[in-house]
């Protein structure tokens, strides 16, 4: 059983990461986050499947972290995308 | 009873992986990046749950079971949200060329 | 192995050195908070108390005749962290209150909180930093636990690199950057090192470490990673560039502290390394090594400081080769010789001198750039009669770095060159007599056109008491030369090298 | 070899290539979101070598607040212009920073392979000295009772960096306010995760904050995701990024270590010496001092995001 959990966890990282590669050269920003957040899933999920085959305590609570953080890129990169260019205005008001 | 409980947790895990594979497939080989995006988001969603299901039989108490829970549903949230953000950004960008 | 466990014990008076980092530490935490003027009244009313503190553990180390040791939280190591003060512990501890008090009461006109607002970005800044360096100072003067030194590495690096940079001006950005990286750079190998050495031997105490230490591969790799990453920080060539643009583009407060003190704060880690963690290495061509990469700095630096035009960038380039001197220390002080005491006096002479010459030349540019409106050292004609207090506190100070007599930079380059004969490495005494004459070159290319006659205009004039800080520390590296026998004596306590002699 | 082997030997090598792909990628974007999956791949791997303490620091830091950092970084670089593409390194530079990281890297694989097995520790003693303090989790007794002095200095070098970060601003704007974290209009999906991510972030932050005495956790990584959740809020616009003369923002900056310190020196009165607990409270007065470092960490890493202050005191 567990040697399946192990398998099932880098036969997932393993394709994720085939996504990733083959996306990180773009074309777009977009496709490199979309990319990026298949990843976040896919790890989470190795991780948890690595986590109940080998018995680490605490593993929840990475995968927790992990899960709540997942979002956290993309809003970040939402946001740096035209962010700049509306800075100047609101700059001394407030 | 443990057999059936293995069996149905191999069956789980087996078609959240498949589920990673078809989104990975998906980003790779979908033309355009609207379309990428909602491969990504269906596989993700349901690979992860998926694989939450089948582990859930394996855990040893109610709290882990409740975060393994949270854990699916938080992807679930934020993997929506930035969808759509991700979304919104790539028809911005559309409109400008 | 009976003196190691003695120097493990905490001895009388070992809450004195946790007082005396948490003093600046609280200096930093209210001036944070309280802001505005107070951040200034603080650091100018800790600076006093500090310095006591200093001379007081320099003085129950000089009672006992042994370093003072405290365990922090009672926990002694390996799992808890020593401090332990000694003759090189002490003797810094004061040098850094006494130039950040000089730098200090020296800033108060340039980094004072304008009338009319109640907060301004460069002295909120100025002060705290300033507190911060010298709280890192402090931990790297007296850390026995190679991450707590670490951990005084980064707090040393976080407050000296915004300093370079107060004044604003996007040149001083670039430079500020520049050390940024060559600091982190270090503290990464240095923190490699050592994770190694507590790989190797599960501990991360100095003396603990001294004990144990073979020569493995993995304690070479640690010795040289941990060496490159604390040279860097350091400044020695070939690892410099930082250096002079860093220091020359400060404000003259922060330059003093920078020069005099900051660089001497990694200085001192990578003697404890050699001399305290490593003596167990059979390191001989190593510290030629590191020796022949002080010469090379010596050489250097000394040119090039004679091809500057402007006062601050001279210095500036002056502090290179002078720190070339004080790595004359490792071959010279390394091993089991007779000439070795010499060969240690020599460096930390060297230290001291340097630090409070360079700290008072620093300060006296300062006056100089803003009497003057420029620190172009040719247009300088008639400027000594017209603020000769100044320029007395810089001749004073290049009089040290030249090595002359009497000042505390003779009485170093004196006890270098008699170990480096000794020790029959000609090469270093050659090195260190060619080394006097550059710096007397640039130092000479300094005073002779502002002791010509002519008449110059001063801006503004010299405020006294600034002039009289610089005069201070300068009057301090000169007065070094005449340490008598029992101060010598004093630097040698606690000196492992000697502690670990069969 | 089993299965577990391949794993790891894929993993060590995914890792790799990812961090080669961060360093070779000739656009920033990409190399930002190779970076944040190197992050959690390490995560990962933290995980393998059985420290969830450190793969949970990775996980919040790495994904969340160096994400945060680079993307927005990077996204001003980009607007910046092409002013760096003057100041590129030569081929020579790159070529010799290449082959003294390759000298290195080698240096450290052959050396640590060479390490003694089993290699010393210290793990007997700290399960020793545990029960004296009363916690169940020896990564945080190290950190606040017997390498307290450690990390009390740490928070100074934070807070250092924070004023640091602020000496870069203007002079005419000291004492204003960061620029907004977030767009003038923020979209629905935004407003949608800050009113319910945000409120189970805060869960989940204490949470991992109230386990930490006795499970991987404690108040560096929770104050981390702590941190994060209030970036959100700043980004959905929910709120500001507080002025830097706030005396609340200061205080929050200050508490951990100021508290760290104040409980050191009281040591000495109840149990002899400088940071050292007394029998019986020791985890109590634990609690205490982390609850203080878990909200000065959930200010810091906000406030050193958001950056110098670019705008005036405002009417």
């Amino acid at each position: 059983m567990n040697d399946f959990l192990l398998f099932a966890a880098g036969f997932i990282l393993l394709t994720v990461a085939a996504g990733l590669f083959r996306v990180l050269r773009g074309p777009g920003d977009a496709d490199r986050m979309m990319a990026a957040q298949l990843l976040g899933t896919g790890g989470i999920a190795s991780l948890l499947l690595i986590a109940s085959a080998t018995t680490v305590a605490g593993v929840e609570d990475v995968a927790l972290g992990l899960a709540l953080l997942a979002a956290f890129a993309s809003v970040a990169f939402v946001n740096g995308v035209a962010t700049d260019d509306e800075q100047p205005q609101e700059a001394g008001g407030k | 009873m443990n057999f059936a409980l293995d069996l149905f947790s191999i069956a789980a895990i087996a078609a959240g992986a498949f589920f990673f594979f078809a989104g990975s497939v998906g980003l790779l080989r979908f033309p355009d990046s609207l379309t990428r995006l909602h491969a990504l988001s269906k596989a993700d969603n349901l690979g992860l749950g998926l694989v939450v299901l089948g582990l859930l039989p394996r855990v040893g108490s109610l709290l882990d079971a409740l975060k393994l829970l949270a854990i699916w549903a938080l992807v679930l949230l934020s993997g929506a949200a930035s969808a759509q953000l991700i979304g919104r950004a790539l028809r911005r960008r559309g409109g400008d060329e | 192995m009976i003196e190691t466990a003695a120097a493990l014990e905490p001895t009388f008076g070992g809450p004195l050195l946790v007082l005396a980092i948490l003093l600046p530490v609280v200096g930093v935490l209210l001036s944070f908070v309280l802001g505005g003027r107070f951040a200034e009244r603080v650091a100018l009313a800790l600076a006093p108390v500090g310095l006591v503190l200093a001379l007081a553990i320099a003085f129950l180390v000089w009672r006992s005749g042994a370093p003072v040791v405290y365990n922090i939280a009672g926990l002694a190591p390996p799992l808890g962290i020593a401090l332990r003060a000694d003759g090189l512990s002490g003797v810094m501890l004061v040098t850094a209150a006494l130039i950040v008090a000089a730098a200090g009461f020296y800033a108060r006109a340039t980094f004072a909180t304008p009338e009319g607002s109640t907060e301004a970005r460069a002295p909120f800044a100025f002060w705290i930093l300033l507190q911060g360096i010298w709280a890192a100072l402090i931990l790297l003067f007296i850390g026995a636990d190679l991450f707590n030194l670490y951990v005084g590495l980064e707090l040393l690096t976080f407050a000296a690199v915004p300093l370079v940079c107060l004044s604003g001006k996007p040149e001083t950005l670039v430079a500020a950057l520049r050390y940024l990286m060559f600091a982190l750079f270090g503290s990464v190998f240095y923190l490699l090192g050592a994770a190694l050495l507590y790989g190797a031997y599960g501990t991360l105490d100095i003396v603990l470490l001294s004990g144990r230490v073979a020569p493995l591969p993995a304690v070479w790799l640690a010795a040289g990673l941990m060496t490159a990453g604390l040279l860097a920080k350091t400044a020695l060539f070939p690892l410099h560039l930082w250096l002079p643009p860093a220091h020359a583009n400060a404000p003259a407060a922060a330059s003093a502290v920078l020069s005099g003190l900051v660089v001497k704060g990694s200085f001192v880690v990578v003697v404890r390394l050699w001399f305290y963690v490593l003596p167990a290495l059979p390191g001989d061509a190593a510290q030629v090594f590191l020796g022949a990469l002080g010469s090379a700095a010596i050489l250097f630096g000394s040119v090039l400081a004679l091809r500057q035009p402007r006062l601050k960038l001279l210095i500036a380039y002056s502090t290179l080769a002078q720190i070339g001197y004080l790595f004359l220390i490792f071959p010279l002080a390394s091993g089991q010789h007779p000439w070795t005491i010499d060969g240690w006096n020599g460096g930390l002479m060297q230290t001291l001198s340097h630090a409070f010459a360079k700290a008072a030349m620093f300060l006296s540019a300062g006056l100089i750039a803003e009497s003057l409106g420029h620190d172009r050292i040719a247009e300088f004609t008639g400027a000594g009669r017209a603020m000769p207090v100044t320029f007395l506190a810089l001749g004073l100070g290049g009089l040290s770095l030249m090595g002359l007599p009497p000042s505390g930079g003779f009485a170093a380059k004196w006890l270098l060159l008699r170990a480096s004969v000794a020790a029959g490495h000609w090469v270093f005494a050659l090195v260190l007599l060619a080394g006097g004459l550059l710096a007397a070159g640039y130092v000479f290319r300094i005073l002779s056109p502002a002791l010509a006659d002519g008449s110059l205009v001063l801006k503004s004039p010299p405020q006294r008491s600034r002039e009289h800080a610089a005069l201070a520390l300068a009057v301090v590296a000169v007065a070094l030369g005449f340490a008598p026998q029992e101060f010598f004596d004093f630097l040698q306590i606690g000196r492992m090298a000697v502690a670990a002699q069969p | 070899m089993s299965v577990l082997q391949i794993l790891d030997v894929g993993l060590a090598l995914l890792v790799l290539a990812v961090a080669v792909w961060t360093i070779a990628a000739r656009e920033i974007f990409g190399a930002v979101v190779a970076y944040v999956a190197y992050g959690l791949l390490l995560a990962i791997v933290w995980i393998r070598l059985f420290a969830p303490d450190v793969a949970l620091t990775e996980a919040a830091i790495g994904s969340g607040v160096t994400g945060i950092l680079l993307v927005t970084s990077g996204a001003r670089l980009k607007s910046a212009g092409k002013a760096s593409a003057a100041a590129k390194p030569g081929l020579s530079l790159h070529l010799s920073a290449a082959a003294l990281s390759l000298l290195a890297a080698t240096a450290l694989a052959g050396v640590i392979l060479a390490l003694p097995e089993p290699s010393p520790t210290l793990a007997p003693e700290a399960r020793q000295e545990l029960a004296a303090t009363g916690l169940g989790n020896p990564v945080t007794a190290v950190l606040i009772a017997w390498r307290s002095f450690d990390t009390m200095l740490e928070k100074i070098v934070l807070l250092l960096a924070v004023v640091g970060v602020w000496s870069v601003a203007s002079d005419r704007f000291w004492g204003g306010a960061p620029a907004p974290l977030g767009r003038a209009n923020p979209q629905g999906a935004l407003l949608l995760l800050e009113q319910t991510l945000v409120p189970l972030g805060i869960l989940v932050g204490v949470h991992i904050f109230w386990v930490g005495a006795n499970a991987p956790g404690g108040a560096f990584q929770a104050g981390a995701i702590l941190a994060a959740m209030w970036m959100i809020v700043m980004i959905a616009r929910a709120s500001e990024p507080p002025r830097v003369n706030s005396l609340w923002l200061r205080l929050a900056l200050i508490s951990g270590p100021a508290v760290f310190i104040v409980a050191g020196l009281a040591g000495i009165g109840m149990a002899g010496n400088f940071f050292a607990y007394p029998d019986g409270f020791a985890k109590p007065i634990i609690l205490f001092i982390e609850a203080f470092m878990l909200l000065t960490i959930a200010a810091t890493l906000p406030v050193l995001v958001a950056g110098p202050p670019r705008r005036s005191f405002g009417p």
